[in-house]
């Protein structure tokens, strides 16, 4: 047992930081520091650039692009990636719709999506809460009727992350209304968000930014042949997709991020009549995250040791230890961000004033540090709400 | 000990409240908050009608002699329609200035302008490299002829763009962080030389950056001696936040009750999720900090006339903690309990989340207040 | 609306500290000071002044010693005693007992034991708790049979505290097994401890204490007279008693005693050189438990002043409110004293060390610094569990 | 990064797993623990036979040639049972000084009859007034012809009553919390001018109280170099937090265990109590915590032989905080989950919860070590 990296994996990790610091543009970088989240533009930029590297798939098989990397190469990668920090890979096309299609995708559907998928060719979203179900997904109720080669989609999706975006949707719909349960009467379809009857409306979360939507679909066309696997089997689909979706959700390289652009901050503003950074309370917050940081850095490589071990293809249990704790980091150093902002972090700044010209009405460290706070409170909803990961451990692990 | 209301607070809060009820609800404060000021001169004037205007002031100005209480009691319902009007920066900051240290000719000319609803004041004292602390004031003052000249800037002033006039600090003596030299003056909003550009907070509300350039104004401008406002500035602070307590603890209380309905009514699984024990308990910490958070604006209010300045200051800074505390665990946890709709802009809670917020980043936060009574301890 | 105390409470505030810093017994203070639990002549000793005084029994009627204090009066002598610190009146007498002989009681049962419970010439313990029950309490098996004038009782009682101490013992029992509802076949008995059949068994406590007891009845004769109210209404009377029991409940007064028994081993021990106490994270802890402190204060307050407008006899919910943060300070002031001991309060100093004759070992403030904070991981299980107390809240007044 | 056991690692584990669960059940520790000593000398031979005594020394004199990591693998079994024998105090904290700073002659003298089983130790370090602080050593040792005298005393020595021969440290130079100056010594237990008195700590294991006047020692008793013991003294504890990490994730694990099996069978109110939600979650988080702890823990032994001290520093410090609030996360929550069977003396779990208090409290707290870390913020 040697949890320290070994001569290869530090190798690793030094190329992937020299290739981030050699491409990834200063400006994206430095408004990233400051707590913006990327544009469209530079998430796909960003892409593009890895995707010309080979690094924007490495998950997938190899005739798709993939990179054959380890998971603790994977790791490496996303950590690095999000201390640096930099766009993230659009989730929805590698991590979520990738392996899918690779996995369930007929010949046609892995040679036309794939490669658009890696290069963002298509911005892809995912259609698959709605209003009346929440954390109990399989009740959903947008409803796919066969007519002839086609499914007629009516219906609606909620809390669609990038659907303004996105040139696709991936779908669960109910094909069988009278399934015997309700997770089998579930197919997963392929959507074109250019087909007639997709209606996108905005949801402005309360950091005041347009990151989700709700979609309508009324009388949507959408051909059999975009269907994934077979008809009424696609909750087995999602299960899959969802189990992907669970690697990578402890963003440590985030909430290093956001640490270290807290103590950047602190070691330039007074608090007392001396730097923020050297009041008590202070050093002994970033000190106890500094612990719950290394902590979980810890447990997460376990639990991609022992991933990389198995080969079940079950999500591991305990990556909803990664979730829940590594939500609660993002938390807590978003908010650490924001309380180093003091009084600073309350305007939105950029709100009425650009009329007023270029003339910086603040310190650039002050642009947005409450924002990124706000949006996080959404960390312990999303993706299972951390009350779900614990339903999870229980009956996975504990057994009660 | 009393915790009775007399008479006329049981009519005081029951009046505003129902002021509220129907005229404030979450639709049409959405309409208050597109006017060009951010907030709604039609309800302000509801508010002088209602005598809530002159509520601390002596009635010799028109007020209603009232104490810090009553102030808490409207405070507390503001905090439930989350109100948007300048009453904070207006009522209790630049009037708590007024009534501590402004000369009877600056009373009588200004406080009964304020208790009729025709003028607006805000507080202008923080400073952009200032973050808490209330003697560190860059912005200078020098005397000239028989007036004086303002030269510096200052941020995050509450309601500053909208203000008639400005309640402004600046140094007249000694270095920065000094407690003595610090001076307060009465400016004018549009006076010459006064830049404001205004914004939003991150709670709706409305806040400016103001620049002093050679802002020239008369002696009969300062208020209070010369070099002495530090202690003003203080008890402004003290009344701020024990105003801002109370409307923390009116937003806490609708927050418990949004969320409860929530869990009473939203279905998954095929049950309400109030039926989740986990919720239920959570909803009941919820409870226990917003009594403990209720209870310390109450010791809060109790205290901003304490004469005894250290049992004052060491009361208000406890206070301060125990409810910023309670606001951040309340408000985070409406969120959580609601889910995705708790994170929409359209949908009540996160309001209320981000006012709590603002409330902990104002006038100092937690961690600040527990430092400075951790350095107490010995 | 005035929360500050009034001039009479002022006065009668340092009538209460006068009066216990004149008869107090120093070395009982000095040893409880210490954390050290008083012993069971050190509670009769000082409830004997109490009695003397007319203050044993403040909410008892006027006519059975009562004082007629109001109820800001009762909590600021409680305080007071328990931050002196100073033995608290045996609640079994006083705040159980009592007022529920006087309530319920016959005349002859009042006079005979009222008084003697006052002056603790009858030390009383309570048994309600079996093994089986638990939160359950309703689901007590412990039999009594009706045999003419006596019943006889068969059964045990678990965590009997001071059983071993007691001259009598109030216990509720199954008078009909048969009943609809388990709640309604239970009575309750008054019972001498020296009465034939009822042995008593310690529990150790894991701070080595003997505190807790179970107490079996093997056809224990108890004389029907000894009957408090009617027959299989016994629920009725424990409910009332427990209602009474909620009173006090913060302990205020004692998480008060322990902060400042940490403070005071805090001024006198050092730390990287200097004093503990200005250790940055000492202070800020301390700190923190003020603001916590003072909260609950005023939160009390307000319950009290709210019982004192009520009559309806119900226990108000919010004193679920004083339970749970009161043992929560509890708890957490009794850590930091141990903490404030640091490797010292973690030996027995007492044990093996008496033979070795009195020179001492340790300072004596080490003596006894972890046994609280051992002991009191019970304050949030005894009296309903601190979760049972959030169901409470929840029925009463969230209503999920 | 590699998390993968060695066959002989998968070896030792299970055989001290499988020693345990025949010979060191509950029942039999009660009765381990009043042995005069406090420990069962018999258990102790069958750690000598099994080889546990000389994990961590060279083969060359009888060891194991083992690391920090087989220390910890046997360290968490022990934490599983509950060992009380003085495996820590002899093998660990002496024997890492023996091993770091020990001359060819001494450690030929000693290791082997560690190893053998025929010799207990002691690290007589601490005293009374120093609490946490390595340096803060006013113990002394003067020169007297070859050799020394020691005069002082020395607190809280683990298992300090029952061993053949300490290790102690005494000011040969320098003031009180000077780094220089510290010298190691070794004192037979027995020795003239050696007082001890013994007594059980709260956890059940044995300490002394150790006096030393005029305690004449030789030359050849002085263990490293003169005055230059504190970075000795300063690894030995970190090899003690790193042992007792381990034995504390053992002692978490079982009280997990444990906890399960009683909310699966204790009944109440018709169920078995683990159906209620919230008994749930809070065994949930303590599944969390255990795990973060063990993560800690292993942290701690990959870095006891880190050569650059202050990376291996600052990693422990980080242990010592992450398994010290663990510990007390999920011992708290143990008990709580038992309720009154938890508190009391006869029951399993609160000699767990005990064993991980005293953790916290050994080789300085979670406030000390996450103090240490802050002051390094910068």
């Amino acid at each position: 047992m040697d949890l320290r990296f070994t001569p290869e994996e530090i190798a690793w990790r030094d190329e992937v930081r020299t290739f981030i610091n050699e491409n990834l543009p200063p400006e994206i970088r430095e408004r990233m520091r400051l707590g913006y989240a990327p544009t469209k533009q530079e998430t796909i930029t960003w892409q593009r650039i890895l995707n010309k590297k080979g690094w924007a798939c490495p998950g997938w098989p190899a005739e798709f692009g993939g990179a054959a990397w380890t998971p603790i190469q994977r790791m490496i990668f996303t950590e690095e990636n999000q201390a640096a920090p930099a766009p993230e890979l659009n989730g929805f096309n590698i991590t979520m719709l990738g392996p899918v299609l690779a996995h369930f995708g007929t010949p046609e559907q892995k040679a036309y999506f794939l490669p658009r998928a890696a290069n963002l060719d298509d911005w892809w979203c995912q259609g698959f809460s709605e209003p009346g179900a929440g954390s109990d997904l399989a009740s959903l109720k947008t409803a796919a009727k066969r007519e002839g080669d086609f499914y007629i989609v009516n219906g609606q999706k909620i809390w669609t992350s990038t659907a303004h975006h996105a040139d696709w949707i991936f779908a669960l719909v109910r094909t069988d209304p009278n399934a015997r349960k309700k997770q089998e009467g579930i197919s997963f379809l392929l959507i074109d968000m250019k087909t007639p009857g997709i209606t996108v409306r905005p949801i402005i979360s309360i950091d005041g930014s347009h990151h989700l939507n709700e979609v309508f679909f009324d009388d949507v066309k959408v051909p059999v042949h975009q269907r994934i696997y077979e008809e009424n089997r696609g909750w087995d689909v999602a299960k899959y997709l969802l189990g992907n979706e669970r690697t990578g959700i402890a963003r440590l390289g985030k909430s290093r991020a956001n640490l270290n652009f807290a103590m950047d901050v602190a070691r330039n503003v007074r608090a007392g009549g001396a730097p923020l950074i050297e009041d008590p309370g202070f050093r002994q917050r970033v000190a106890q995250l500094q612990v719950d940081i290394k902590a979980l850095e810890l447990t997460q490589m376990r639990v991609i040791a022992a991933a990389s071990k198995k080969s079940d293809g079950k999500p591991d249990p305990f990556s909803s230890i990664l979730k829940v704790k590594g939500t609660e980091l993002l938390q807590a150093t978003s908010e650490l961000v924001m309380d180093t902002g003091g009084p600073m972090a309350m305007p939105i700044w950029a709100s009425e004033l650009n009329a007023l010209g270029n003339e910086p009405i603040a310190p650039e460290w002050a642009g947005y540090m409450a924002a990124p706070y706000l949006m996080l409170r959404a960390a312990s909803i999303y993706g299972g709400t951390n009350e779900i990961q614990r339903n999870i451990l229980n009956k996975a692990v504990l057994r009660l | 000990m009393d915790f009775d209301l007399t008479d006329d607070q049981k009519l005081l809060t029951d009046s505003v409240s129902k002021l509220l009820a129907d005229r404030y609800t979450f639709e049409a404060r959405k309409g208050f908050q597109k006017q060009p000021e951010g907030w709604s001169a039609d309800m302000w004037n509801q508010f002088a009608e209602m005598g809530l205007l002159g509520l601390p002031f002596d009635e010799a100005y028109g007020g209603f002699g009232g104490g810090a209480v009553d102030v808490m009691l409207v405070m507390e319902q503001f905090g439930k329609a989350l109100v948007l009007e300048p009453y904070l920066a207006t009522v209790v900051l630049a009037g708590t200035a007024l009534r501590l240290a402004g000369s009877e000719a600056q009373k009588s000319a200004i406080l009964p302008e304020i208790v009729g609803g025709a003028l607006k004041m805000a507080f202008a004292h923080g400073e952009q490299s200032a973050r808490y602390d209330l003697s560190d004031v860059q912005s200078t003052a020098r005397r000239s002829g028989d007036g004086w000249v303002l030269e510096g800037a200052k941020s995050v002033v509450l309601h500053g763009g909208s203000a008639d006039k400005l309640v402004v600090s600046a140094r007249t003596a000694g270095e920065r962080n000094d407690r003595d030299g610090i001076t307060l003056f009465l400016v004018d909003g549009d006076a010459k030389g006064v830049g404001r550009r205004s914004y939003q907070l991150r709670d709706g509300t409305r806040a400016a950056e103001v620049t002093l350039s050679a802002v020239q104004v008369g002696a009969d401008a300062v208020l209070g001696g010369v070099g002495d406002a530090y202690p003003v500035i203080s008890r402004v602070v003290e009344a701020g936040i024990s105003a801002l307590a109370a409307e923390v603890v009116g937003g806490m209380d609708k927050m418990l009750d949004v969320t409860l309905e929530y869990l009473r009514t939203r279905q998954q699984f095929g049950k309400a999720i109030g039926e989740n024990q986990v919720l239920q308990h959570k909803a009941a910490d919820m409870l226990m900090s917003l009594e403990q958070g209720r209870s310390m604006s109450m010791l809060a209010a109790m205290m901003v006339d304490e004469p005894d300045a250290a049992e004052r200051e060491r009361n208000i800074a406890m206070a301060k903690v125990g409810v910023g505390q309670a606001g951040k665990f309340v408000s985070q946890n409406a969120v959580q309990l609601h889910g995705g709709i708790g994170m929409t802009e359209e949908y009540v809670i996160g309001h209320y989340f981000r006012r709590a917020m603002m409330f902990d980043h104002s006038f100092g936060d937690t961690a600040y207040y527990l430092g400075k009574l951790a350095a107490q301890v010995q």
